[in-house]
């Protein structure tokens, strides 16, 4: 039965659908972050999915789903750190240059 | 004649110019009014020498022209150099001391060159050359004395010169194309000459040239301009440079054929001037321009001819050597006359009444006293002019009369004791000698018989009615103590300045509410189209856009795809 | 597993997820989503992707979990409630069929594709001229190697772009420090660091070891790692260390570089990334073990955020 | 040996070197110069479409390297705009006064070598995923630089950036699933119009127009490019959406020009030609001189799109497809010259707005004349390379009856010439207060090089269509990887 | 060697571009002495062509750019005719913006792009396809816009912008219009007008009307004329050489080749396209002329001036005749020589005294008379009179008309003739007959050796004016030149 054999990888576009509602409805970014991981996950879930044979799952697949989810992190951990330092320069006691550079440049 | 004479021919044109060249030289140039006289010496020269009717071609120059001398050309060569050194010889005591006597000189000898220059050329491009040179560099001897009246004259005559000109211009291209597009007066005006020849050709040429000679209604700078120029000046505007334009019908009306619309025209124009000039010239109060009113007339009359035998289709040969004469002797005798106003101007008592008597002289022989110089050439002329012209021709020995009259009654007294120059004495006797005698010396060369070869008293007198009724009616006049009413000078052109002058305003004024209405630049087009593009730019900058955005491309490439 | 397991699964993660994105207390939300990994690590068990549910739950709940709890904290900190400013209800309404419709196409799209392992036949195949046992392991060191590679220059690289958004004095000072330590968890939390800290680098090097053959490999060990440093620096058995620490730089290029120069030293026997026959299990145990050791630190540091000046209340 | 993986091997390996190397990071830019140069060369000397598959893993595992004449003009437009880009930034991103770190001084060389070396990943791959991950190395690189200048601008961006990634990978997993391989060459042997295949290439199409900042998913790139440092920008506008949009091309034209109805190539187009206009339009509202040039990346962008249905249609890789290619080419090295001109002119009036360069063209000709140069290169007029791009195009859209795209492709350039010489207006206006320019001979002349370049590669036309013309999807796709030992 | 000639000649000023741009302004003076030389060698190297082509000996450089599109530099006699104008007065040019700038600011510039524009120039004349003709086309439009702005004030940075757009998009139409031909017929040399019989009218003609309408923005036909009165923002070198000369010419020339060259006159007769562009321009004298009448600016009433006059080539082009086409091609070079004059005068005025209206011209011909002189002799060959270059030229043109059954010409001639006195009279008299103010009575024209350069390029262009019109026959003058090129295939 189709629905069967393919429970998981619908739950992925399930999980797509959801995650990208929540990214336009959620005004937050870090909220939007998560709704992108939830995304990222709907995605490897149908790769996954779709790569179960008889008795296994296709290791292939299962390496791209491992490479996807570090890549995921590295770069949620870089967006988790921006989204930070925004919310820090927007308080920032001079609140004037807070958009510009940070100071860094000479 | 060991040098080819026809080289003579150049210069002619060169020599005046190579003065003209000196006069710029800073420190020669206001002596240059000494060279005057000089200038023409080479036509006169040409006009022993030269050999008639040869073309010298001169390639390399202009469009590969010539030059050459014609047997009217000779006529108006001769009658024009003889004027132009008298006058020149009279200039240079008249304008001695004049604070621009440098500018004079230059461009009287500019003015010299394009007059004979227009005698000499055989093609059209110089021909063209020489009259535009007459034309303009004459515009600073008009205005030569810079009085508001003069720049107003000036303004006029160049003007209509240039109108004038291009009136010409456009006749010549056409003329030229019609005659296969060769540039050879010859050519173009036997090409005129056939059957079905543009009439706009002789148009255009009439207009041209006829502007130049006074043609009315086209005369009206001529009254206003010749009077302002310096004496010597009015004496070669009058006499020898609308010669130019009489010499340019002269070359270029088709004759042989028969023109009978164009002809009529021209000779209604030419007789309706001859007499309305006369009248009008009658009722001005200075002398020179009631000359230059004389002038007018004459070459009314002189047109007048042509464009009657331009109808009848006569034959150059039946009709150019009587109005070159006719010319000649116009030339001389109204150049004696204008060098006679300033003469006249400086004479007292015995002396003014001797050249009073020498200008009535000549004036009777403009008039036609018979016997005279003048009636000689009018009679040469009357053969051409058929016998309605041969009559109006007769009858306007009474209004030049008249004219002539009025002219002596306001010759100028001299205001103080003054020694008269013998240098403007003696240019003015000879230019009256000469009018009155080479007529009468050229008469049989020209026409081919004798003057007067049996006089007719009797018919004579009664020829001479007009005439002695013009007296009658001036001495009734003296006798009455009326004066004659002091007219405007320039009769119609006081009506087409007041209209231009309105047309002129109006369009400046048009052209001004125009400026002020222009849209102010650099303002912010369509504020409208500016807010609504950045609040489009701000929603799709938003990211929410973006991904619906992104969604909604995905379906539609799907879409798309499928 | 049966049908009805697999349909529950699906359906507590369908809600999970909904929950941690529906919910208005962004805790809560988060408190969600790791659940919602812990799920979807079961899920991979389901599908006999022990590899993978590991990663899941340690790098794609644990890890991506604790982020978002210290960015949230740190967030609030500052002021920041996280609350989402509601939307007009139309525009969900429309955001809503979008994300459905979107759903409904690929939805389709997978359901028009038929499950298989295609390739898992020709990698069985390869893996014993390998010397290792863990198929996927072997996919992503030998076959796949090359994305692995660039895979954790990513990783470092990410680390890097996390430092470059110091603020302008803050470099190269470390990290704030985590807030736990200056609350009442703090001897605890010490005495609990110092013990697991040696405890994850054994648990990480097991799990390097095993990965050749069974699952598990370097990512899920440097997880561990990771996790027992974040642990051991809230305990304050360790402190960050400063960013332009030599050590430190090593640790974190260690993997990347040797991985690089295996590599590179491919190209001297044949080819880029060649592992030469006999080597091939020694090379990847050792790319393993040093990229284990270059992750841990480097998801650790990640985890600690851009440094900060040394007065700054984290 | 081969270059095809030593040019991604290179960066990364610089890349490590410089996070070693702590406050002496920039000077491996000098070794990396002449290194990557080499390596360029070699690469182009290749035959065409010679390629390897990576530590002898066959396909459909392994994934395959390969050298086609885009990936060949790519590495090698990329490898100047880098290195000159580079030579630039030496001073901007250095130590503090006291030779110690700064954090964007530091973190700025691994992030250029991270960004080369992903980029020339991606140019060189045939392998999807592969793609994925040199897309994200991009990406991440980009969006850290672009947080050099602004930070919000840079959260927006990567979040964007983000959502554009996942698109890409939702498509790749399509892919594989349907294939059971993610390799282009492959892929175009088995390609099916079915329903997964067309789901996938319109999602992963849809993410790739947000990397590649095509309109109406360009929102992101004006503020990130515009707010960047100089370098950084020059980076990102030149290279960065470069790597969309080659992915883009393999895709459509390499992978699945058997399935792809006009529709989507008309689709593509459209967009393609809105971007030329709208961005064209955006650049000429704005007072600010990096928003303008940002801006200007939007539309020239455009003209890639455009390209899309004239490519399909031409025959050959004469006309469009040479076009398209050598106006990514172009673009790449003027607008990376325009941004180091601007970062240069800018910094010197200490000033964003265009009325501040206000006489800028006395104080600094050289700078202005890059700019100026680099501008005739956008506005597409002759010599330059962007002419010949453009001039080619315009052929094509003439001979396939294209009129809009022709228009399109004219109108481009008038807009283009409006807002570039607006700039280049305030800078030759006459000032009372000459601005007094501290020399720095090499970053005058790094935009200039680039400026020229772009100019002078327009008496290189030929050479630049031999190359472009070697790509895969003219002849039939390369089956079996050669290997170049 | 003699097939590296054009080439040489092409690029030759590319050298003093260079130098001008790098040489610091301290060494100016190295400056000034390079830039004539070169002048003074391309002026040389002109010469020899002259002879060379006038024994029917054509050169011709080619270089293919891309596949099927070569790029050719050829000196045919058309070629030569512009380039030697270009070259003679580039030399003028040179040595009157010398002097007119003396040691002002943004020299280096200013000659840098100078030089590139007669760099552009010369290619336009020497291009030997529509592409190499394109490109140098739009070269000139670049290098012309910094010295349009050099000034920088706001005047001048507004007809940069104006000219511009203007320009640019005619090279928009025009490339559009090269383009598509190209696609229907492959590439066009101007060697001999391609097959174009088996090509839909309609497509011909809007292809015509396309390159037309492009060449015609540089060439200030009407309605596309307006960014020619606006540039006269630029300082009086730019106007004198590139004005009158360079820009207009280039469309004014690309005009006579699109004509005789590409689409050849028996096919323009054919589509009944000549009639329309004669009208047009016949449109253009006058309307220009008209425009002039109204002007108080000097330079503005050049500007109209110019394009009026400008339209006389296109008009003798479009008339397709023999006496029209050669009254085209001698006005190409009578109109710059007679334009650069004026405008050199009237920069000098501007420079020496100030005078940049009408109403400061009182009396300028006392304190300037040198100047003055040179301006009056301009003016009169303006208006067409005789013995002045504009007299021969309207002669032919005016032929040309009545040759091609277009006797209309005749009366634009004389119309604009009338207007030319209209408006060039009145400075005349002003100069000549008012009375000084008294600050101009202070000047001494010639007084030190700047002030004689500045007058001694007018005084020359003044000369040749008149030698022009007085020697018109003479053997390599402008017309025996025209009627060569005319002979030698422009008359069928």
């Amino acid at each position: 039965m189709a629905i069967v054999e393919h429970l998981y990888p619908l739950t992925g576009a399930v999980l797509v659908g959801l995650g990208l509602y929540g990214f336009l409805t959620l005004r937050h970014p870090l909220r939007q972050l998560l709704a992108v991981n939830v995304v990222g996950a709907g995605i490897f879930l149908i790769l996954g999915g779709l790569g179960r044979g008889a008795d296994s799952t296709d290791p292939f697949p299962q390496a791209l789903v491992i490479t996807g989810i570090v890549v995921a992190v590295a770069l949620t951990a870089f967006g988790a750190a921006l989204i930070l330092r925004v919310a820090e320069d927007e308080r920032a006691p001079d609140g004037t240059a807070a958009d510009d550079t940070n100071g860094n440049h000479p | 004649m060991t040098v080819a004479p026809s080289l003579l021919l150049p210069v002619v044109i060169l020599w005046p110019i190579l003065l003209a060249l000196l006069c710029l030289l800073p420190k020669l140039g206001p002596r240059m009014l000494l060279a005057l006289p000089l200038a023409p010496l080479p036509a006169l020269a040409a006009v022993f020498l030269a050999p008639r009717d040869q073309t010298l071609s001169v390639t390399w120059v202009l469009l590969d022209g010539g030059l050459r001398l014609t047997e009217p050309g000779v006529l108006f060569l001769s009658g024009a150099a003889v004027l132009w050194f008298w006058a020149g010889v009279y200039a240079l005591r008249y304008m001695r001391g004049d604070p621009r006597a440098r500018t004079f000189a230059l461009f009287w000898m500019l003015v010299l060159a394009g007059n004979l220059g227009v005698f000499l050329a055989a093609d059209l491009a110089s021909f063209y050359v020489f009259f535009a040179l007459v034309s303009l560099a004459a515009y600073p001897l008009v205005i030569h004395d810079r009085k508001p009246a003069s720049m107003r004259a000036g303004a006029v005559y160049i003007i209509l010169a240039v109108i004038g000109e291009t009136a010409l211009l456009a006749g010549f291209m056409i003329g030229a194309h019609a005659a296969g597009g060769t540039i050879l007066i010859d050519e173009i005006r036997d090409s005129l000459a056939a059957p079905r020849a543009d009439p706009l050709v002789l148009w255009l040429m009439i207009a041209g040239f006829g502007i130049k000679a006074g043609l009315v209604p086209l005369h009206v700078w001529l009254p206003v301009a010749h009077p302002a120029a310096p004496v010597p000046a009015s004496a070669v505007l009058s006499g020898a440079i609308v010669k130019a334009g009489i010499f340019g019908l002269v070359t270029f009306l088709p004759w042989g054929s028969a023109w009978p619309i164009s002809g009529t025209l021209l000779a209604l124009a030419g007789f309706s001037g001859l007499f309305a000039a006369a009248l009008y010239g009658a009722m001005q109060g200075n002398p020179k321009t009631v000359l230059a009113y004389s002038t007018v007339s004459q070459m009314g009359l002189l047109m007048g001819v042509m464009g009657a035998a331009l109808a009848a289709g006569l034959s150059a040969a039946s009709v150019l050597p009587a109005v070159a004469l006719y010319a000649l002797h116009h030339g001389l005798a109204k150049g004696a006359l204008f060098l006679g106003v300033g003469v006249a101007g400086k004479a007292r008592g015995v002396v003014r009444g001797l050249v009073i008597a020498a200008l009535a002289m000549v004036a009777l022989s403009v008039a036609g006293l018979p016997l005279t110089a003048g009636a000689l050439t009018k009679s040469a002329i009357k053969g051409s002019a058929g016998d309605f012209g041969a009559t109006l021709i007769g009858l306007s020995a009474l209004t030049s009369g008249l004219l002539l009259a009025r002219f002596l009654f306001t010759l100028p007294k001299a205001e103080k004791e003054d020694r008269l120059p013998g240098l403007m004495v003696v240019p003015m006797v000879a230019l009256a000698a000469a009018a009155l005698a080479l007529p009468w010396s050229l008469y049989a060369a020209v026409t081919g018989k004798a003057p007067y070869g049996t006089i007719d008293f009797l018919a004579l007198g009664v020829s001479a009615w007009p005439l002695g009724l013009a007296a009658v009616l001036v001495i009734a006049a003296l006798g009455i103590g009326l004066r004659a009413p002091s007219l405007p000078e320039g009769d119609l052109l006081g009506v087409v300045s007041r209209v231009s002058a309105r047309a002129v305003a109006a369009a400046q004024a048009a052209a001004s509410v125009r400026a002020s209405e222009k849209p102010v630049e650099n303002g912010q087009t369509l504020p409208e189209l500016a807010e609504g593009l950045e609040r489009l730019e701000r929603l799709i900058n938003d990211h929410t856009a973006t991904s619906v955005s992104l969604i909604l491309i995905a379906l539609g490439l799907f879409a798309a795809l499928t | 597993m049966t049908l009805a397991f697999d349909l529950i699964l699906c359906l507590m993660i369908i809600g999970t997820a909904a929950s941690a994105l529906l919910m208005r207390n962004a805790l809560a939300a988060i408190v969600f989503f790791i659940v919602f990994g812990n799920l979807l690590g079961l899920a991979w068990l389901a599908m006999d992707a022990v590899n993978v549910a590991m990663a899941e739950i340690a790098i794609g709940a644990g890890v991506t979990g604790v982020l978002l709890i210290l960015a949230r904290q740190r967030l609030m900190a500052l002021g920041d409630d996280l609350v989402c400013d509601e939307m007009p209800g139309w525009l969900r309404a429309g955001a809503l069929v979008a994300c459905a419709g979107f759903a409904a196409l690929v939805g389709a799209a997978v359901l028009s594709v038929a499950p298989s392992d295609d390739l898992g036949g020709p990698i069985a195949a390869l893996m014993p001229s390998l010397g290792i046992e863990n198929p996927v392991t072997g996919v992503l060191l030998a076959f796949r190697a090359y994305d692995t590679l660039l895979e954790t220059f990513v990783l470092l690289g990410a680390l890097v772009a996390v430092w470059s958004l110091a603020p302008g004095t803050a470099w190269p000072h470390p990290p704030a420090t985590l807030a736990l330590t200056e609350r009442e968890g703090h001897g605890v939390a010490a005495a609990f660091g110092r013990l697991l800290l040696p405890l994850a680098l054994v648990m990480a090097a097991y799990l390097v070891w095993t990965g050749s053959d069974l699952p598990g490999g370097a990512f899920q060990a440097g997880t561990v790692l990771a996790g027992g440093l974040i642990i051991a620096v809230i305990g304050g058995a360790v402190l960050w260390p400063r960013g332009d620490n030599r050590l430190l730089r090593v640790a974190l290029v260690l993997g990347p570089a040797v991985f690089l120069t295996i590599g590179l030293a491919g190209i001297a026997l044949g080819r880029f990334l060649f592992y030469p026959p006999g080597f091939e299990k020694a090379l990847i145990v050792a790319i393993e073990y040093s990229l284990a050791l270059s992750i841990g630190v480097t998801l650790a540091l990640q985890l600690a955020g851009p440094p900060v000046t040394p007065d700054h209340k984290g | 040996m081969s270059p095809l993986d030593l040019l991604v091997a290179a960066p990364l390996a610089f890349m490590i070197a410089a996070l070693l190397s702590g406050p002496w990071g920039r000077w491996w830019l000098l070794a990396a110069i002449p290194v990557m140069a080499g390596l360029t060369v070699w690469l182009l000397l290749l035959p065409e479409g010679s390629g390897h598959v990576v530590g002898g893993w066959t396909l459909p595992l392994g994934v395959q390297l390969r050298a086609d004449g885009v990936a060949q003009l790519m590495v090698a437009a990329t490898a100047v705009c880098a290195a000159i880009v580079g030579l630039y930034a030496l001073h901007e991103f250095a130590p503090g006064a006291d030779r110690s770190e700064t954090a964007h001084g530091f973190a700025f060389w691994p992030l250029f070598y991270l960004l080369w070396g992903g980029a020339n990943a991606g140019f060189l791959t045939t392998d999807l995923f592969n793609l994925y991950i040199a897309l994200e190395m991009v990406s991440l690189a980009a969006v850290a630089m672009a947080a050099m200048g602004s930070l919000r601008a840079a959260l927006r961006y990567f979040v964007i950036a983000l959502v554009g990634s996942l698109a890409y990978l939702l498509g790749v997993a399509l892919l594989f699933s349907n294939y059971a391989t993610v390799d282009l060459t492959l892929l175009a042997e088995m390609a099916r119009p079915d329903l997964a295949t067309k789901t996938a290439l319109a999602v992963m199409t849809a993410g790739l127009l947000i990397k590649a900042a095509v309109f109406p998913l360009h929102g992101w790139l004006p503020p990130a490019h515009a707010a960047a440092p100089a370098p950084a920008s020059a980076l990102l506008s030149a290279i960065v959406v470069k790597v969309g949009f080659v992915i883009l091309l393999r895709l459509w034209f390499e992978a699945f020009p058997a399935i792809i109805a006009p529709a989507g190539l008309e689709l593509l187009g459209w967009l393609g030609a809105l971007a030329v206009l709208y961005g064209s339009v955006q650049a000429i509202r704005q007072d600010t001189l990096k928003a303008l040039v940002a801006y200007s990346t939007v539309a020239q962008i455009g003209y890639l799109l455009l390209a899309f249905p004239l490519v399909a249609t031409a025959a050959g890789t004469g006309g469009a497809w040479a076009g398209m290619t050598i106006h990514a080419t172009a673009h790449m090295l003027a607008k990376a010259a325009m941004f180091l001109a601007a970062g240069l002119m800018l910094k010197a009036v200490n000033g964003h707005h265009l009325k501040d360069l206000h006489g800028l063209a006395r104080a600094m000709p050289l700078t202005v004349a890059a700019f100026g140069l680099a501008a005739v290169s956008l506005m597409g007029l002759p010599p330059s390379a962007g002419f010949l791009a453009k001039f080619l195009l315009l052929e094509a859209a003439v001979e396939q009856g294209a009129v809009f795209a022709a228009a399109v492709l004219l109108v481009g350039g008038l807009l283009a010439a409006v807002y570039l010489f607006k700039p280049l207006a305030w800078a030759f206006a006459g000032s009372d207060t000459p601005v007094v320019v501290a020399k720095a001979p090499l970053r005058t002349a790094a935009p200039l090089a680039l400026a020229l370049l772009a100019v002078s590669l327009g008496f290189a036309g030929q050479a630049m269509v031999d190359i472009t013309a070697g790509s895969p999807w003219a002849g039939p796709p390369a089956t079996e990887a050669e290997d170049v030992q | 060697m003699n097939e590296f000639l054009p080439l040489l000649l092409v690029f030759l000023p590319f050298v003093p571009a260079l130098i001008s741009f790098a040489l610091p302004e301290r060494m100016a003076v190295w400056r000034d002495v390079i830039n004539i030389s070169f002048a003074l060698a391309k002026l040389a190297l002109v010469g020899f062509l002259l002879l060379s082509v006038e024994d029917g000996v054509t050169t011709e450089w080619r270089y293919e750019f891309l596949q099927g599109h070569d790029f050719i530099l050829r000196t045919d006699a058309f070629a030569l005719l512009f380039i030697t104008l270009s070259a003679f007065l580039w030399l003028i040019a040179t040595v009157y913006a010398i002097a007119y700038f003396g040691r002002g600011p943004h020299l280096a510039r200013f000659f840098g792009f100078f030089n590139l524009c007669v760099l552009a120039a010369t290619g336009v004349a020497m291009s030997g396809t529509t592409i190499t003709f394109f490109l140098f086309y739009e070269l000139l439009t670049l290098a012309t816009w910094p010295l349009v702005v050099h000034k920088g004030d706001e005047k001048s940075l507004r007809a940069g912008r104006i000219y511009l757009i203007y320009t640019l998009a005619g090279s928009a139409a025009f490339l559009a219009g090269i383009v598509w031909l190209k696609s229907l017929v492959g590439t066009i040399e101007f060697t001999a007008p391609p097959d174009l019989s088996g090509i839909p009218r309609l497509e011909l003609t809007l292809i015509f009307i396309l390159c037309i309408g492009g060449l015609g923005v540089k060439a200030a036909l009407i309605p596309f004329h307006g960014w020619l009165p606006e540039a006269m923002a630029a300082p009086a070198p730019v106007s004198a050489l590139l004005h009158a000369v360079a820009v207009v010419k280039a469309g004014a020339f690309g005009i006579v080749r699109m004509i005789y060259d590409v689409y050849g006159i028996d096919t323009v007769s054919e589509l009944g396209l000549g009639t329309p562009l004669a009208v047009l321009a016949g449109a253009t004298i006058l309307y220009g002329s008209f425009r002039a009448v109204m002007q108080t600016d000097i330079k503005k009433r050049l500007a109209y001036s110019t394009v009026s006059q400008v339209s006389y080539i296109i008009l003798g082009a479009s008339l397709i005749g023999p006496f029209a086409i050669i009254g085209a091609l001698v006005h190409l070079v009578h109109q710059g020589i007679m334009k650069i004059t004026l405008f050199m005068c009237a920069g000098a005025l501007d420079n020496r005294m100030g005078i940049k209206s009408v109403a400061d011209l009182d009396g300028a011909g006392r304190a300037m008379p040198v100047t003055m002189a040179a301006f009056s002799i301009g003016a009169l060959g303006m208006i067409g009179v005789p013995p002045t270059a504009g007299f021969i030229s309207k002669w032919h043109l005016g032929l040309g008309g009545l040759q091609s059954d277009a006797p209309w010409v005749i009366a634009v001639l004389a119309g604009s003739s009338l207007l030319n006195a209209l408006y060039f009279l009145p400075l005349l008299y002003r100069a000549w007959l008012l009375p000084p103010s008294a600050k101009l009575a202070s000047v001494r024209e010639l007084d030190g050796a700047w002030n004689r350069m500045l007058i001694l390029p007018a005084a020359i262009t003044a000369l040749a004016t008149l030698a022009a019109g007085a020697f018109a026959t003479f053997p390599f003058s402008p017309l025996s030149w025209a009627k060569l090129i005319a002979e030698s295939g422009y008359l069928k």
